[in-house]
């Protein structure tokens, strides 16, 4: 039951940041139908943002600010540079390919991602940073659960995340411009005809997904550590899909998916074997898509005949 | 002589909607079969009769918007698979067969909403449709085989003559054109000339006239009439323009809600009382 | 519109024409211009054939500088600029250099393998990292110029350097490490050890060779293994079992291990980490692990210590990968400059000559190199460290 | 047919002429355009081959295996093509064929296993094997599409990577069957024999052609045959009933199509091209690794497809070149250097149109970087003592552009970041206001470039090729060959 729990535990902080990163690549598929490609690189420029403003606050040992501010100012740095870099993203790699075929923008997302990948070397160069969190949160600190201790960071991390999500599946339904996004990603042109402004709602999503894994950056700087370069490709595979998983396009479908990536990896990891842990995730997304081939809460396109 | 289609008590819903209710349909020359069924009216197998003598029949479908009409061409052509009744063709059941099987017995269609292979030019969107009576492999065409270039010469000769149907219009410089270069009415053309290349014994047309200015319309509907003068296809088609259906219909059939609610001429069915109600008295049923 | 970009055709052509003109004029003055391979300083315009006695040579260098493992690439490469900067200040040379970048790719190493036996003024190589790319460049190398050097200063499997004629190696191998591994565990009483491998070439051999020595003295080895692009193993350390005597991570990546060490310690799993030569980084700093190092402590050994200074004065950061490509252009160097000393113009054969009788008696390593027949290190010994409360290396006793 | 149309035949040939100004049928590529549609397909491909034949005698031996990369590049994003391009399955699986075929020849061509199978029994048996594994892959696939097709074969690529890694650690293979390698991967394949004549260094009929450019010309046969029977397939009812497929699968289905019969098929002959690629890929590396296979040489290919104009044979082929030839180009930092001020070049001419404002602009660089120096070396005497790259523009830019001495890594950062900045402003401002914008932009990115970027050229090489591939696609979505298409969402 402890062993249970904690692989749950374990499952829950990954599938929470791969949700984080799905949300936005579900946005933007939603919207543009699109494959950014490039999004695990807007996600590991937030991860060395947050790093840099805690470099800047002093760094993990000797902190100049409260713990707590020092966490806001990072995750504020997270957004600002990543919603930047999403923004731009949309205006200069994707926008001018609108009209083109679905597969084009595909290679626009990955030169922009070579692009960010040999910045970031250029920058920050190829040597991982790590974000010692146990100096700023103690690694002993932490709620129990059951009969086990659930570090704060792991706490933070989850929570936040399901916080997020919540607040942006009410923004996506409550709100004039959640409403215009829905509308824009339903049919573009009639959304255009109805007046809706499509540019700005196409980048208030880049915005919003964007911000959202700059945030997922920074998680994984605090509760894993290492941040580095090429962090951004296998996240952005994972995230890439988790989205597909949970139906591309659903916001809850890519919570869903992330989650379910997440434990998935941790149970295999946990009952049967770390070698194989790629495999058996791998083998079981193939049975779930063949179950739902359209995931996992993702609707048939219906094809007017 | 056999019908070549036969719909019996046909049903098909949809998530509690009910789309198409105990439909029966009989197209094509010949006898209808069902006298088991009791909605089909004795009317309507006397007006089929009256067909049998000509080489190939032409039936309208009409009926508001929602009446499931479209629906009613993809249960024929195998898009949806019907809750209960059965389909005939040439009196053997196409029920469950997939749209290219059906499409191989001789069924062609068109579609409403026009989907023409846009990337492809016009003559080989043409030449696409053939596919289902030619025969060599694709090693044989890899190594261009003799049997290759003289079945290629055929599909090639075949789309021009399909395609020189329509004279001028899809002529000449057009066959090398993207077929998304073309104009909506003659998009609506290349569907039909490409649905001719499959070989068809029945030729559905959703809508052939939608979109379409007056002197299009004038055109289409004398078209249709040649497809089943000079060609010898049976003919089933979805319209809204009563100026076509009065003009092509052999037989007209009035669906409201999924339900047959006339049968006849054309005539008969625009004075029926329900058809001109289903219409809401508007007068597009009304006036003719 | 129009003339507009007649105008930026034009200038696309101009500029083509220049750069085939650059490339031609540069093939006549010196002989063999490189053009495929990237020279950070561009080749003088002397010949080397008229005055023999001038000293002249130039160093190729592969290594993975972008690309998945470019914290590996980009150190050797720091290295390796280092090393031959450090040389002609205190010799009073020019060498040259050519960097060649394989982002960790087998194709790509082969590729400037082949760059590399055309540029005609290059007489030795540094270079590549990991044995798959040893192997791929190193056919190339042997079926094109089988004279021409290369020293590898980062391959450990072993057998890999007998089947290449030139080429050499600056770390020891997994036959070296293994069992020295395995003994020091043996000696501390294991009789049970969780082993994590990466999956990757080097991860694997040395994984193999310490089970094999293990196993032969009878202790549990309960194998995992993961691979080196994810960063969360807490999954991973809640199977390691209480009862496990010591965590053996034979990683590229030290960060990742600092990681997992944390993650033990956030599950309350008290078990001593062992670690392999890749471990040896600032990158990871847990107070009692035991490091099997490949070298002495660089920064307590005087005559590193100021190598070591003046490297981080000029570049940003180091790890285990760099001091062997120290010692490897400091190899390839005095052979060059050996070859110079008796008279001769340095060519590649008789560099190669020269590199086969490199005797260090002290390198940055604080061992002495020198290369068997074979073109691995002669003596390949590896010590073992543990770490201090305060992140400090010291010697431990075994 | 009575009554003419006077609008549908004015729109038609509307759209006619403006497809025309769209194909690039005037402009400065015009005439090599008109040119190229002009030729017959079959003198294209002489042509081509006749270019690509005589290469290896221009060049050296180094430049050859570079060729060899391309020629590689080229047969397997032609066998993407009839995937992608072709039937429109987008299959992220694809590099798993490739590596399939690479190993199978691994594994019958080394010391691996005790059988070396003569080379004319293995190939045809490769090729036969990969289309069956492709078939038998797009089985489970047939009832997705697009995204759920992609997402669903990419996990075959991460499968096959991983099999191929952990082979000898699968609970049912005996211990002593390492059939793969594992991470080590096979080295040492041997060279393709046909008949006792081998395609590596040995003497070939008294001759001394060197290794590489028998590997050249057997990589060239394969591809010009390839080129051939892709070329007849396209202009076969099966070519086009793909092309029908990718255009709409339900109309195809319609249309007497079997429609997962074809896909099957595509699938099949795709990964049957593959594995014949990817033998040859082993045999030219004398060995597989892993690595060969990952998602990197997967976006390569895709990239090779896309770039070149996905569905067009010659643009493959050209996309192949491209994609191949301009990361080799760029690791000659003059090269790079020239490339990257021809591109400054080309951008003031694109955005600002003008002689007056270029002028202006290049004048006001030109003060700006004097201005700055001027007083900059007041204030601050390292700024201008750093050390100067040692290619010729550097030094003729040396005395007018900082040289920062200490610092240069921060600096270079921070100017680095604002010059990214200055180049979105330029792109969003109108007017006067973007030469405004362009100048400190110009500026700060020569000073990035003479600081950091000739200094890290493998760096810069990744940076430039990443700028490229968003510039090309920015500037001819359909891709260097391809014909504009229309996708109706």
């Amino acid at each position: 039951m402890e062993f249970f729990l904690q692989q749950t535990v374990n499952g829950l902080t990954l599938g929470s940041v791969y949700a984080l990163l799905a949300l936005g690549y579900s946005m933007v598929y939603g919207i543009l139908k699109l494959l950014n490609f490039a999004h695990g690189e807007v996600y590991m420029f937030g991860a060395f943002a947050g790093y840099g403003m805690l470099t800047i606050l002093g760094g993990s040992s000797a902190l100049v600010v409260p713990v707590w501010l020092a966490l806001v100012l990072m995750f504020l740095a997270a957004i600002l540079a990543s919603s930047a870099i999403g923004v731009a993203l949309e205006r200069f790699a994707y926008r001018p390919l609108r009209q083109s075929t679905r597969i084009a923008p595909l290679i626009s997302a990955i030169g922009a991602s070579f692009f960010l990948q040999a910045a970031a070397l250029l920058m920050f160069t190829a040597n991982s940073r790590t974000f010692n969190t146990p100096q700023l949160i103690a690694i002993d600190s932490g709620i129990p659960f059951g009969p086990i201790r659930v570090w704060m960071v792991r706490v933070l991390v989850i929570v936040t995340s399901f916080v997020l999500m919540v607040l942006l599946y009410l923004w996506v339904n409550r709100t004039k411009t959640g409403k215009a996004v829905r509308a824009v990603s339903f049919d573009r042109e009639a959304a255009a005809m109805m007046g809706i402004d499509v540019d700005k709602v196409i980048v208030v999503v880049f915005l919003i997904g964007s911000a959202l894994a700059g945030i997922g950056g920074v998680m994984v700087g605090l509760v894993f550590g290492r941040i580095f370069h090429i962090m951004g490709f296998v996240a952005g595979l994972k995230a890439f899909t988790a989205a597909v998983l949970g139906g591309i396009g659903s916001i809850p479908g890519a919570m869903l998916g992330g989650l379910m990536i997440g434990l998935a990896e941790a149970f295999t990891t946990g009952y049967i074997s770390s070698t194989f842990q790629n495999l058996i995730v791998f083998g079981l997304l193939i049975v779930v898509l063949l179950i739902r081939p359209s995931g996992l809460l993702g609707r048939p396109e219906l094809v007017k005949v | 002589m056999k019908p070549i289609l036969e719909l019996r008590s046909l049903s098909k819903a949809f998530g509690g909607l009910q789309v198409i209710q105990d439909l029966d349909l009989v197209v094509g020359a010949g006898q209808i079969v069902t006298d088991d069924d009791p909605v089909v009216g004795q009317g309507e197998a006397v007006a089929d009769l009256d067909f049998s003598l000509k080489p190939g029949e032409i039936v309208s479908v009409i009926g508001p918007n929602g009446a499931g009409k479209t629906t009613l061409f993809n249960l024929i052509t195998g898009i949806y698979e019907p809750d209960s009744g059965d389909i005939l063709m040439d009196g053997r059941s196409i029920i469950g067969l997939s749209p290219e099987q059906v499409s191989n017995l001789g069924v062609a269609r068109t579609f409403q909403t026009l989907r023409v292979f846009l990337n492809m030019t016009v003559k080989e969107n043409v030449m696409a449709a053939a596919y289902g009576n030619t025969k060599v492999g694709m090693w044989g065409s890899v190594f261009r085989t003799p049997s290759a270039r003289r079945e290629e010469k055929q599909i090639s000769d075949l789309a021009e003559s399909k395609l020189s149907f329509f004279g001028e219009r899809l002529m000449g410089y057009r066959w090398d054109q993207p077929a998304y270069s073309l104009s909506y009415a003659n998009r609506r053309r290349l569907e039909i000339a490409r649905a001719m290349a499959t070989n068809p014994r029945l030729l559905m047309l959703d809508e052939p006239a939608a979109g379409m200015n007056p002197a299009e319309t004038h055109e289409i509907t004398e078209l249709i009439g040649q497809l089943r003068d000079d060609v010898g296809y049976s003919i089933l088609v979805i319209e809204h323009d009563m100026h076509v259906v009065e003009g092509i219909s052999d037989r007209v059939i009035a669906l409201d809600h999924g339900v047959k609610i006339a049968e006849g001429s054309f005539e008969e069915v625009a004075t029926n009382p329900h058809v001109i109600e289903a219409y809401l008295g508007a007068g597009a049923a009304g006036t003719k | 519109m129009r003339t507009r970009f007649k105008i930026v055709g034009l200038l696309l052509a101009l500029a083509l024409v220049a750069a085939a003109c650059g490339d031609s004029s540069s093939d006549t003055t010196t002989t063999t211009a490189d053009s495929g391979a990237t020279t950070t300083t561009a080749a003088d315009t002397t010949t080397t054939t008229v005055e023999p006695m001038v000293c002249e040579a130039t160093l190729g260098f592969i290594g993975p500088i972008t690309g998945p493992v470019a914290f590996i690439g980009g150190v050797q490469l720091n290295w390796f600029k280092y090393a031959v900067d450090t040389f002609n200040s205190d010799m009073g040379y020019d060498f040259q250099i050519v960097e060649g970048d394989n982002q960790f790719d087998t194709a790509q190493s082969a590729t400037l393998a082949a760059q590399f036996i055309d540029n005609g003024d290059i007489v030795g190589v540094v270079g590549p990292a990991g044995s798959d790319n040893v192997d791929a460049a190193g056919a190339v190398f042997e079926a094109g110029d089988p004279d021409l050097t290369f020293i590898s200063p980062s391959s450990t499997r072993v057998g890999i350097a007998a089947k290449f004629t030139g080429m050499f190696r600056t770390v020891g191998t997994d036959d070296d490490q293994g069992p020295t591994t395995a003994q020091l565990m043996i000696d501390q009483g294991a009789s049970k050890v969780f082993l994590i491998d990466d999956q990757s070439s080097y991860s694997t051999g040395l994984a193999a060779s310490t089970t094999a020595a293990l196993e032969a003295a009878n202790v549990e080895v309960v194998s995992e293994s993961v691979t080196q692009d994810i960063t969360d193993f807490s999954a991973l350390v809640s199977t390691i079992p209480d009862d496990a005597d010591f965590v053996y991570l034979p990683w590229q990546v030290a960060a990742n291990a600092q990681i997992i060490a944390n993650q033990m310690q956030e599950q309350g799993k008290d078990i001593t980490i062992v670690g392999s030569d890749g471990l040896d980084s600032g990158d990871f700093v847990v107070p009692g692990a035991l490091i099997v190092k490949f070298a002495g402590d660089i920064s307590v050994i005087p005559e590193s210590a100021d190598l070591l200074a003046g490297f981080l004065a000029e570049y940003p950061e180091t790890n285990t990968f760099g001091p062997p490509v120290f010692v490897a252009t400091q190899a390839l160097l005095e052979a060059v400059d050996r070859v110079c000393a008796a008279g001769e113009v340095p060519n590649r054969a008789n560099v190669q000559a020269e590199v086969r009788n490199t005797n260090l008696a002290q390198t940055i390593l604080g061992t002495p190199v020198s290369f068997n027949s074979d073109g691995d290190l002669a003596d390949g010994r590896f010590y073992i460290f543990q770490t201090d409360a305060d992140g400090n290396d010291i010697g431990f006793a075994g | 047919m009575t009554a003419p149309d006077e609008t549908g035949i004015g729109v038609d040939e509307w759209v006619e002429q403006s497809e025309g100004r769209r194909e690039g049928h005037t402009g400065f590529t015009a005439p090599a355009r008109r040119l190229f549609d002009k030729l017959t397909p079959g003198s294209r491909l002489t042509l081509f081959l006749l270019a690509a034949a005589t290469y290896p005698f221009l060049v050296r031996g180094s430049d050859v295996r570079i060729g060899i990369t391309i020629l590689l590049l080229a047969m397997v994003a032609l066998g993407l093509n009839v995937v992608v391009g072709w039937a429109g399955l987008l299959d992220l699986g694809y590099v798993a064929f490739y590596g399939f075929g690479a190993y199978f020849y691994a594994i019958v061509a080394s010391d691996q296993l005790p059988a070396h199978w003569p080379t004319w029994i293995a190939i045809p048996i490769i090729v036969a094997a990969s289309a069956l594994l492709g078939a038998l892959l797009s089985l489970p696939s047939r009832r997705l599409v697009g995204d759920y097709l992609a997402i669903m074969t990419l996990f075959f690529a991460q499968i096959f990577v991983e099999l191929v890694r952990n082979f000898e650690r699968l609970p049912f293979v005996p211990d002593d069957l390492n059939l793969t390698g594992g991470p080590n991967g096979i080295p040492g394949v041997k060279p393709f024999e046909f008949f006792g004549f081998e395609f590596n260094g040995q003497e070939l009929l008294g001759g001394t052609l060197p290794t590489f450019s028998r590997q050249y010309y057997l990589v060239l046969v394969f591809l010009g045959l390839l080129i051939v029977g892709l070329h007849n397939l396209n202009d076969s009812r099966t070519g086009r009933a793909w092309r029908a497929l990718r255009e709409d699968t339900l109309a195809a289905e319609h249309m007497t199509m079997p429609v997962n019969r074809l896909k099957l098929l595509a699938f099949a002959v795709g990964a049957g091209i593959a594995g014949l690629s990817g033998a040859l890929f082993a045999t030219v590396q004398n060995g597989v690794f892993p690595n060969n296979f990952n998602l990197f040489v997967l976006i390569i290919m895709y990239a090779a497809v896309i770039l070149g104009g996905s569905g067009s044979i010659p643009g493959v082929v050209l996309g192949a070149v491209a994609i191949a030839y301009v990361p080799e180009l760029l690791r000659d930092p003059t090269k790079a250097g020239l490339l990257f001020y021809v591109g400054i070049a080309v951008v003031l001419f694109v955005l600002v149109r003008r002689w007056d404002k270029i002028a202006a602009t290049v004048g006001g660089v030109f003060v700006l970087g004097l201005v700055v120096r001027f007083f900059s070396s007041r204030i601050w005497d390292e700024s201008i003592l750093g050390e100067v790259n040692d290619t010729s523009l550097s030094r003729l830019l040396d005395d007018w552009v900082l040289n920062f001495e200490s610092q240069r890594d921060v600096i270079t950062s921070y100017a680095f970041v604002l010059a990214i900045v200055g180049v979105l402003l330029v792109v969003l401002a109108t007017g006067w206001w973007k030469i405004a914008a362009l100048i400190p932009t110009l500026y700060l990115a020569i000073l990035v470039w003479e600081n950091k970027l000739v200094f890290q050229p493998s760096i810069t090489r990744q940076l430039l090729f990443g700028a490229v591939l968003v510039v090309m696609m920015a500037v001819r979505p359909q891709g260097l060959l391809g014909t504009r298409r229309v996708e109706i969402m």
